[in-house]
């Protein structure tokens, strides 16, 4: 049911999807943006001006704004409102409380509350699957993890990533290690340098702002030894134009792959479920694998065949639920002994 | 004399309007129509009671973090350690927001309390450091800051949850939420720590101006060697101003904790609002009645800034720049003065 | 790992933390001894940032690889333009220099990121091309034991920064110059009486740590993030401020500082590799610089005096 | 005739204030022309207009002849004008060479060329008998040496027309004996200069022609061969003063301070009381004579528990006080007339009304259960504002806005007023005029009158001479003589104070 007065707008079917960002905003090249990006494709699909009554966001520019900007929409008679990310969860859940006859979706997080739709990622299986490729593409042996601050989230997807090396390369270890912020590209440039010179050749940040540094990191070692064989494993978004080096007139790419985390689709199918009135309120969607909510970068230039094909039959196990993809740290040590036996 | 009264209160309102007049020339040159962009800013703080509600919620933790850097202003020391004092007073109201089952009449100031010290606690560093030490305070309390950041941190992961980014909410008993207040604003934020903002300006001009305490602690940020000479404890006092500073910083995080938010979660980094206390305090003259206003002011600032992209397409980023310009023409108040002497000699 | 490929790996990356702190706490260290306190470096950093990337961006094409200089020449402009608002306010306008300080970092911060939008429509740059390289300098690289430690894996701005620490000096120390400046910002009426033109040494004090100021942001924007974003200078501006007053107001010193700053950060990020102080847990690595500085003050290093005048508007014929 | 410099009907206002209200002072080449008037009479701001510190609302400025238009302290340096300060203007933290060559550097290179500047500076120096250390740190030396600094930097810049600003008021006799034979050589090389004091005898003694000035206007200007210090008395403060204070003879009481092998070190860690022993009577003013640095401050620092004792004892009235915090040693009634007034006797930035209680204010009636009682505060002020004479437009103005002999006074009715059982008064009277000093001299002997010990530690010998009972010669951190002041001479307590034996001086007590 949609409450609807866009006033000038005599026909009955408008329907309108706001959505409330993190600090972030809808440039943070990660999951703010994707889920902007999903908006825009269904306001466009569907005909949707930008602006109230059609489809809009509203940057936050502290925790303390969720709530409020998650009122506006209510107050601007939005149809359906998304908070993004798992830092929204209680504001969601407050005001979701306050105003029963609305409908809300949460990213990152569950809210149980009748009138919200929780929106989550496997983004251990997607992990996985970067894992593996990390694994067969290692030549030291020696691989890294940077993540942002040290939270069930990431831990995720350190999980994940660490089963899929294991799973691959017994011999591999992997370096992990938090950066304590997401935002400190300094603090994310001197890890992967003291990484990268320790002898690891493959790190995968699960960063945001601080894998920048990741990235400007093994470009600098790239630009002074363009022989050397370092990567990067991008995160939520193919960060493929990320690893752009140009040494001697030769264009490299340090990205090795990209683990995208798919928030647009997941948005946009929300949207339309509750378009055509079937609102997934009180219910958990769990995107993975098999929802192409997770998954492997579409640029996979610097990928081996052989790794490829790998990949791939990893990714049917998993889809088949052959096997179970650990989603924090006690689950990955039952993975790693079950490897063992 | 009656012309200085005027003045002093002259000053502060033309710099609040010289810096909307400047932001209203920064948006002409960008292209957005000012009118609409402060219609949106003065709509989105104070438009309907949902966003006075707002408004008033962003404004409580202002005031009290402003009067803890005018406490230190005005006792000679310069803390820019608010934040970080802030912080763990924030974790402090909140531990024992959830640990505890108690009576509200128990609970709710016992978290206070307990906020309030661990502000004093973190501020009782620098403290000890500049008095024995004559350690800057200015380093020691910056240093602060970070280590509050990732204690804090380290503490909601191992203690307050298992290994999660945030504590539960905290119990009804020591919550600031009133359904009174959510009522007939609409359900903003809003909660009872306005009152307690309120009674801390009272607290602090009190404290300051007119108990005998207050005078020692005056005349020590003025004159340590004077005050020495007049039998005051000065290294006590050097202390006790920065052990208060930091309480007044902890109960503004207790606003957060038991208010606005009910629980505390991990931080990427400082909420900000430690350092806008220094603007506050400064816009505010340093002194208790001021900072009520200029606390206001940037509680509407910031909140009003939120309607300004949506309804007239200014960035929010905007608001900066006008707290900025405001700033700019509080602290160069002397040109100010000049120009209204002139003009008043002018006209008579 | 020896210990020997641990300082292999902390020493560098120490160096290279430490180099936007010691550009800027140079400008704090001029503008101070001025007698104008410059809360206000955090700013400055953030226009230097902001024009060099944007300048790399918007010139990369033309320039090639002579844009990343002449970005950091840009920044060095800009960040001195910029504090010029800071000397009106605080030496001509008598402003509470606390507040001006203030002021322009909200001010920087603000007009950046506004016109970031408004440049790009986006709330942060792309992320620039070209940049410093990683260098192992010529000769002194090959120097055993040192050569690996201090000069292979840096950045050449990072030995600008230490060269200028030393020309700061030099300056400040040994020049008339440098001896106006510091009469100035202990006793700016002695200096009046000699007919020393207090408020010019103050505005080319105010603007050399405008300039510096922008140059530290501009090689953290240009090495470090890359792009520009509201995150970009979070806090490094106050962590100069402490460089400065560590290094008591002493261009030799505010370096010693900052690389200290640097070599405790990098400790902190290396450790977690180093065998020992593996199983320590993160937040006490993460608290390891701060609570080092602490200590390291509360030590040995102690008070710090700072320039008498400091922060006290200069009026003729006021007593 | 001629005349280096001709200041006609100078004005110059303040706000509403006319300070200098159309003076006139004309100095003839060669001679040293005295500048005389209370404090707060105009004198140093008409020198800062003539060393270009300030601009003249009116009037007109010769030199040599020549009308001049002295916008800044370049042109008067560059016209030969230079200008000792009342209040030093000396780089702490520089060197003396540094100090002098500031703003006219010799360099070599682009950098400072010391070596050249400290071998001009040595070679001023020894030219004009001006004794300094090239390289000290001024906050290293003695105020004398610094007064000599500041001499030297107007010389280094080849000033012919020389303003000294209260020169004396700082020295030590010894010191002020040295500068007056400087003056004299500084005339006979054809330079000129103004001075600027309160102390009359100093004017009978070097200067050829005095202009005395009253309330900003000019009043006259005489031949000092022709007057004598009375009439001078009388036309700057505009009635007779008495030089000699009026007073009983002591009846002294009970001991009320003893001091007992006191050692006391300073910050530095050198030791400057050394085993001193003194005691101080009810009914008794005990003078301290004695060349500064001889472990004067020193000990009524650690008298009055601002530094702490080595060893040794303080009793006051028999009880121990020896190191207790400064709280109670003034409970236990010990007043305080400090030597820095602004250092130690004043919250500049309180008002008036608020330094009257500086030590009391947490005392009833000034505060009950630690609320402050601002009505009885500011009575109080009132009170003593008016008993003491202070001249304030009200007790809420801050301290910092009051002329120095105003703060004085108002430290020594607050201390005065505590009714303390010995009044320590360092410097009492340093830097104010004849009326102020006359003014303190009769409120201290009052005290004494009352029963009260007083303890005065002073530079000048006269002051000494006139208001002790018994004058304690100081020496390297111990009392080497006491003197009855009316059996004694300054010549006497000279060679007493530059260490020579007691017993060659003829000493009772
Ligand atoms: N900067 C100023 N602003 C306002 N009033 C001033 C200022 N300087 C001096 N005055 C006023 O001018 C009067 C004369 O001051 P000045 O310093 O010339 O006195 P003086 O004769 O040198 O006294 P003293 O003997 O104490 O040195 C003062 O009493 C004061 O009221
Ligand atoms: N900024 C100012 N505003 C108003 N009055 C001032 C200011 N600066 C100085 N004064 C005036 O200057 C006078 C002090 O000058 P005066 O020469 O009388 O003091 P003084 O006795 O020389 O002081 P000191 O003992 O410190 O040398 C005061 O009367 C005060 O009113
Ligand atoms: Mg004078
Ligand atoms: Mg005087």
């Amino acid at each position: 049911g949609c409450a609807g007065q866009g006033g000038n707008n005599a026909g009955k079917n408008t329907f309108s999807v706001g959505m409330v960002t993190d600090v972030g905003g809808i440039d943070d090249k990660s999951f703010n943006q994707s889920a902007w990006e999903g908006l825009q494709k269904f306001g466009k699909d569907n005909g949707l001006q930008k602006g109230r009554g059609g489809y809009d966001y509203l940057q936050s520019s502290s925790d303390e704004d969720y709530a409020t900007n998650l009122n506006k929409l209510v107050r601007s008679d939005f149809d359906l409102i998304y908070g993004i990310g798992f830092l929204m969860g209680d504001a969601v859940k407050e005001v979701a409380k306050q105003n029963p006859k609305k409908h809300f979706a949460i990213v990152d997080t569950v809210v149980n509350e009748p009138n919200v739709a929780s929106i989550t990622f496997k983004e251990n299986e997607g992990s996985f699957l970067v894992g593996v490729v990390a694994g067969l593409t290692t030549k030291t042996n020696k691989i890294g993890f940077i993540g942002g601050m040290e939270i069930p989230l990431i831990e995720k997807f350190e999980s994940g990533f660490r089963a899929g090396v294991k799973a691959v390369n017994p011999k591999a270890t992997v370096e992990v290690q938090y950066a304590g912020a997401f935002d400190q590209a300094d603090k994310g440039k001197a890890i992967a340098s003291s990484m990268y010179a320790s002898g690891i050749d493959v790190i995968y940040h699960a960063a945001g702002a601080t894998g920048t540094g990741v990235f400007s990191e093994a470009k600098d070692l790239k630009k002074k030894d363009p022989n050397r064989e370092i990567w990067v494993i991008g995160v939520d978004k193919d960060q493929a134009p990320e690893g752009v080096v140009k040494v001697n007139g030769k264009t490299y790419n340090v990205t090795l792959t990209s683990m995208v985390k798919r928030v647009d689709v997941a948005v946009y199918d929300v949207a339309k479920r509750t378009k055509n009135g079937d609102f997934p309120g009180g219910k958990t969607l769990e995107y993975g694998l098999p929802e192409n909510g997770v998954g492997i970068a579409p640029t996979q230039d610097n990928i081996k065949p052989e790794v490829l094909k790998a990949v791939d039959e990893w990714k049917q196990k998993i889809i088949k639920g052959e096997i179970k993809v650990p989603s924090n740290r006690k689950e990955y040590q039952q993975f790693e002994a079950s490897l063992k036996k | 004399m009656n012309l200085s009264r005027l003045n002093q209160f002259l000053v502060p309102v033309l710099a609040v309007l010289l810096g909307m007049i400047v932001g209203s020339i920064v948006m002409i040159v960008s292209g957005y129509n000012p009118i609409a962009g402060y219609s949106a800013l003065i709509y989105g703080a104070f438009g309907d009671p949902y966003y006075i509600g707002e408004t008033i919620r962003q404004t409580t933790p202002y005031i009290l973090s402003g009067l803890a850097v005018a406490f230190a202003f005005r006792t000679g020391l310069f803390n820019i350690g608010v934040e970080g004092q802030l912080i763990v007073g924030w974790l402090a109201a909140v531990w024992v927001g959830v640990s505890f089952d108690l009576p509200k009449v128990i609970h709710l100031p016992l978290a206070i309390l307990a906020a309030a010290l661990a502000g004093a606690l973190w501020a009782l560093i620098p403290g000890i450091l500049k008095a024995y030490l004559k350690v800057h305070e200015v380093i020691i309390t910056i240093m602060m800051n970070y280590i509050a950041l990732h204690v804090t941190n380290a503490i909601i992961r191992s203690v307050l949850s298992d290994q999660g980014f945030k504590s539960k909410p905290v119990r009804e008993s020591a919550s600031l939420h009133s359904d009174f207040l959510d009522a007939i604003t609409y359900h903003s934020t809003m909660h009872y720590g306005i009152i307690i903002a309120i009674i801390g300006a009272v607290i602090m001009w009190f404290l300051l101006e007119k108990t005998t305490k207050g005078f020692e602690l005056r005349a020590v940020g003025f004159n340590q060697h004077a005050s020495q000479y007049a039998g005051m404890n000065v290294r006590t006092n050097i202390i006790l101003a920065m052990v208060i500073s930091g309480a007044f910083a902890g109960v503004a995080g207790a606003m957060e904790g038991l208010g606005t938010f009910g629980y505390i979660s991990t931080k990427a980094g400082f909420t900000g609002i430690g350092f806008d206390g220094i603007a506050v305090a400064l816009i505010g003259g340093n002194n208790a009645f001021g900072i009520l206003l200029s606390a206001l002011l940037f509680g509407a600032l910031k909140v009003g800034a939120l309607e300004m992209p949506s309804s007239a397409g200014v960035p929010t980023e905007l608001v900066d720049i006008i707290i900025a310009l405001i700033i700019f023409f509080v602290a160069s108040s002397y040109i100010i003065r000049l120009l209204l002497s002139r003009l008043q000699k002018g006209a008579e | 790992m020896s210990i020997y490929e641990i300082l292999q790996i902390i020493i560098p990356s120490a160096i290279f933390f430490a180099a936007p702190l010691i550009f800027t706490a140079l400008g704090g260290v001029f503008s101070e001894r001025s007698g104008v306190v410059n809360i206000g470096l955090e700013g400055l950093m953030t226009i230097g940032a902001f024009v060099s990337i944007v300048f790399n961006l918007t010139f990369a094409d033309r320039f090639g690889a002579f844009t990343p200089w002449l970005a950091l020449l840009a920044a060095v402009i800009a960040g001195a333009i910029f504090s010029l608002l800071h000397a009106v306010a605080s030496i001509t306008f008598r402003a509470d220099q606390v507040v001006s300080g203030v002021a322009i970092n909200f001010l920087a911060l603000g007009l950046t990121l506004f016109l970031v939008k408004q440049m790009y429509g986006k709330g942060q740059t792309d992320q620039i091309q070209v940049g410093f390289d990683k260098i192992d300098v010529p000769v002194l690289s090959h120097i055993p034991i040192i050569g690996p430690l201090f000069f292979s894996n840096a950045y050449i701005p990072s030995y600008l920064a230490i060269i200028l620490a030393f020309v700061a000096w030099y300056v400040i120390y040994k020049t008339p110059f440098g001896l106006r400046l510091r009469a100035v910002g202990e006793h700016p009426m002695a200096a009046d009486t000699m007919g020393i033109n207090v408020a010019k040494m103050r505005y080319i004090a105010v603007m050399i740590s405008g300039a510096l100021g922008g140059l530290g942001g501009g090689v953290y924007a240009t090495i470090i993030s890359r792009d520009f974003s509201h995150a970009t200078i979070s806090g490094h501006g106050f962590m100069a401020l402490a460089a400065m007053i560590f290094g008591k107001w002493h261009p030799i010193g505010a370096m010693g500082a900052a690389l200290f700053f640097g070599f405790a950060q990098s400790l902190s990020i290396v450790g977690q590799t180093i065998p020992f102080l593996k199983n320590v847990p993160t937040v006490y690595l993460l608290i390891a610089p701060y609570v080092l500085t602490i200590l390291a003050l509360a030590g040995f290093i102690g008070r710090a005096e700072a320039p008498k005048a400091i922060g006290t508007p200069y009026i003729k014929g006021k007593r | 005739m001629e005349y280096v410099i001709e200041m006609l009907n100078i004005r110059k206002v303040f706000g509403n204030f006319v300070a200098n209200d159309n003076i006139t002072l004309q100095v003839k080449k060669g001679e040293i022309h005295a500048l005389l008037g209370e404090n707060g009479a105009g004198k140093s701001t008409l020198m800062n207009v003539l060393f270009g510190l300030y601009q003249p609302d009116g009037g007109e400025i010769r030199v040599k002849g020549q009308k001049v238009n002295i916008t800044d302290p370049n042109v008067a340096n560059d016209l030969g004008i230079g200008m000792v300060h009342q209040h030093f203007m000396l780089v702490d933290t520089f060197t003396v060479t540094e100090n002098i060559i500031l703003g006219s550097e010799p360099t070599k290179g682009g950098m400072i060329d010391l070596k050249r500047a400290e071998k001009e500076v040595r070679e001023l120096s020894e030219r004009y008998g001006l004794a300094v250390d090239p390289t000290a740190k001024i906050a290293d030396i003695s105020v004398g040496m610094q007064q000599r600094v500041e001499i030297l930097k107007t010389l280094y810049r080849g000033a012919d027309i020389l303003i000294f600003d209260e020169p004396t008021a700082v020295l030590t006799p010894q010191e002020i004996h040295e500068l007056i034979q400087i003056m004299k050589k500084l005339v006979k090389e054809g330079k000129s200069i103004i001075l600027i004091t309160h102390k009359l005898k100093e004017i009978m003694e070097v200067c050829d022609r005095v202009t005395v000035i009253r309330r900003g206007k000019g009043i006259a200007t005489l031949n000092v061969s022709e007057t004598n210090p009375n009439e001078l008395a009388a036309l700057m403060v505009g009635r007779e003063v008495q030089f000699k204070t009026e007073k009983k003879p002591a009846q002294p009481g009970k001991p009320v301070l003893e001091i007992k092998d006191l050692v006391v070190k300073d910050a530095r860690g050198v030791t400057t009381v050394n085993h001193l022993d003194l005691t101080v009577h009810a009914g008794e003013i005990v003078g301290i004579a004695g060349v500064d640095g001889n472990g004067q401050t020193e000990l009524i620092e650690a008298l009055t528990g601002l530094i702490k004792a080595e060893s040794g004892t303080i009793l006051l009235n028999g009880r121990d006080i020896t190191n207790l915090p400064p709280r109670k040693i003034i409970e236990a009634g010990v007043g305080h007339i400090p030597q820095d007034r602004h250092k130690h006797g004043l919250v500049l930035d309180f008002p008036i009304g608020e330094n009257m209680v500086l030590q009391t204010y947490y005392q009833r009636p000034y505060s009950k259960r630690g609320i402050l009682n601002f009505k009885a505060i500011y009575e109080k002020a009132r009170q003593l504002i008016s008993e003491f004479d202070v001249r304030t437009p009200d007790e809420y103005t801050k301290a910092r806005a009051l002329s120095g002999g105003n703060q004085q006074k108002a430290i020594i009715g607050r201390e005065v007023d505590r009714n303390p059982d010995l009044l320590i008064a360092a410097q009492p009277t340093r830097g104010l005029d004849v009326g102020a000093i006359e003014f303190i001299h009769k409120r201290l002997i009052e005290q004494r009158d009352q029963g009260k010990a007083v303890l005065l530690v002073s530079f000048e010998l006269d002051e000494v001479m006139n208001v002790s009972d018994r004058i304690a010669v100081i020496y390297e951190g111990k009392i080497v003589a006491i003197v009855n002041p009316k059996e004694t001479t300054e010549q006497e307590l000279g060679l007493l104070m530059a260490g020579s034996k007691r017993k060659e001086a003829g000493v009772s007590s």
